[in-house]
């Protein structure tokens, strides 16, 4: 079973790393989702929730497990991610009402659930329509007459310029040739349970860190966009307190008194 | 059918080897343009009216004739043809472009969420969708539509044809109107 | 016409590449020779009657459609014109053949991307190549190079007069020399 099953789920800091993504045995019966949207559907759509009415916070958990727990296309991981974010940030406003979270530097930035859910719904319709139209992919098709030298009454034939048949295998070489597919699954070398470590080991030394710091040694987008996510994870799990002095100033984490890491689970 | 146009572009259609505009038809019959499209129109339709095994196909202006969806299948047997199918996420981008079009490669990775390069450009070496311009924004993105071969393939006479996205195209309006009203 | 024999007969004339006989189309409809010919012989009478572009024509027990008589003259406009004129993907597989001759349909479509036996069969009918002989792999393709018609329609004396390809054009081509077996 897919790992929406599985509530409530926490991301455990073990998974993951040790993740064996090629194995056909963990592979065998797990859809490869390409795109968050995708996914995100999914989890709805398996649980027979609405899609018009679900608050979409309602799936993140079941969203952040199967990206922690399951191979999804790596080429788009970020857009998983990005998504991931949202919908974290959309549990935690519900969770959290009367703390409402800093506001995000840029407006335009800020999680909009209507947003989402106009995406989700039109992303429904195409996908519906893009079934059907695969259903009918070659049954039944429209066929056209292929000219026959038979058809046409004769003709005086006039000179044709052979710069037509240059022309011709310009115009065909100039046709983008589709590249190499990407493989569908690579390992995933970056996830949550392992930024979770780092920020935990970043804390062990005076149980603070600057988030800014540890997002200045991320190597790529993608590991800075996991860091992020591990942090509001650990604050969702009330291990650690984020604090910020002003928009764009530094992000102080501190971790909470009385919860050792792990403890929790 | 008696009208005389009619019959002359029944034939004509017949023996062109690719699809004729319907400037072309006009000036091929030596008529006013408006007059050749109520033929071709008047032709599609009473083709379709009299359950014939022929079909008027008509596509950005241009027309072609066709076999008949309703014998596709029987006929596709005779022929056998062999055609790679398209992936589900090929059919995805496909959709997007057959119900948006004109659209650019951004429209279509918006309403999928994906990069969406490597499929489009396999529909394009398909010959299933093909460039029909650019949009008039920063960047000038290239705009993509379906093809002649889109058609064929999915036995319609026309885009109109697609069947209509699901209900949500309605409640999408709805929320779009919910948040034009907020 | 609602009769779906006639529809399927007329869908399968159109898209047949020569004359079906009676017995080949009562084999393929599924049906007693008799009720195929009867249908076929309805189908004629029926578009004879409607007047339409196109007629059914039976030539010693082979049944073919054809363009109606009436518009023959005014066709032959369109023929010259056309003559003059070869589709992109004839051209398409026509430079292949002439670049890279004597090569194989699966040349031409490794080349192209796309089914071409078609195309190849409307070169043969339009004379431009012909067929040389096979090649020596699996299957023994046949192998198809231009043809005199091709050198008088181009003005060429030989085919050494072929003007040079651009790298990437004759990288293309160079495709069709992978002879790989089809």
């Amino acid at each position: 079973m897919p790992a929406e099953g599985m509530e409530p789920i926490a991301v455990e800091p073990s998974i993951g790393v040790a993740l064996p993504v090629g194995d056909p045995a963990f592979t065998v019966d797990l859809p490869v989702f390409e795109g968050p949207l995708q996914l995100l559907l999914h989890l709805i759509e398996s649980r027979q929730l609405d899609v018009l009415t679900v608050p979409l916070a309602e799936v993140a958990d079941g969203y952040v497990a199967h990206l922690a727990h399951h191979p999804v296309d790596a080429e788009n991981l970020s857009e998983f991610v990005a998504i991931a974010a949202q919908l974290i940030y959309l549990k935690s406003r519900r969770i959290l009402p009367a703390e409402p979270l800093p506001p995000m530097p840029d407006a335009a930035d800020e999680p909009d659930e209507e947003e989402l859910r106009r995406r989700l719904l039109e992303y429904r319709a195409l996908r519906d329509a893009s079934i059907e139209l695969g259903a009918r992919d070659g049954v039944a098709p429209a066929m056209r007459r292929e000219p026959r030298e038979a058809d046409l009454p004769e003709a005086r034939s006039e000179l044709l310029p052979v710069a037509v048949l240059v022309g011709a295998l310009e115009a065909l070489a100039s046709i983008p040739e589709p590249v190499a597919a990407p493989p569908q699954i690579v390992a995933r070398e970056i996830t949550i349970g392992q930024q979770i470590e780092v920020l935990r080991a970043a804390m062990s030394r005076g149980g603070r860190v600057l988030l800014q710091t540890i997002l200045a040694r991320c190597q790529s987008r993608t590991e800075a966009a996991v860091t992020l996510l591990a942090t509001l994870e650990l604050i969702r799990r009330r291990q650690v307190r984020a604090e910020q002095g002003d928009i764009f100033g530094p992000i102080l984490i501190e971790g909470v008194e009385g919860v050792e890491g792990g403890a929790a689970e | 059918m008696s009208d005389d146009l009619e019959v002359y572009f029944e034939a004509l259609l017949f023996i062109a080897e690719r699809p004729l505009s319907t400037a072309e038809l006009a000036t091929l019959a030596d008529r006013p343009r408006p007059e050749a499209e109520a033929a071709l129109a008047s032709l599609a339709a009473s083709l379709d009216g009299d359950e014939r095994g022929l079909r008027v196909q008509r596509h950005d202006d241009a027309w072609q004739l066709v076999t008949a969806p309703e014998v596709g299948a029987r006929l596709a047997t005779y022929a056998a043809r062999e055609e790679a199918r398209l992936s589900p996420a090929a059919l995805e981008a496909l959709a997007v472009i057959a119900y948006r079009q004109p659209c650019t490669r951004g429209d279509v990775e918006r309403v999928r969420g994906v990069d969406s390069d490597y499929v489009i450009r396999s529909l394009l070496h398909r010959r299933l969708i093909v460039e029909t311009g650019r949009r008039d924004t920063p960047g000038r993105p290239v705009l993509f539509g379906t093809s002649f071969t889109f058609l064929e393939r999915f036995g319609l006479t026309s885009i109109e044809d697609l069947p209509p996205l699901s209900t949500d195209a309605a409640q999408l309006a709805a929320l779009a109107d919910r948040a034009d009203g907020d």
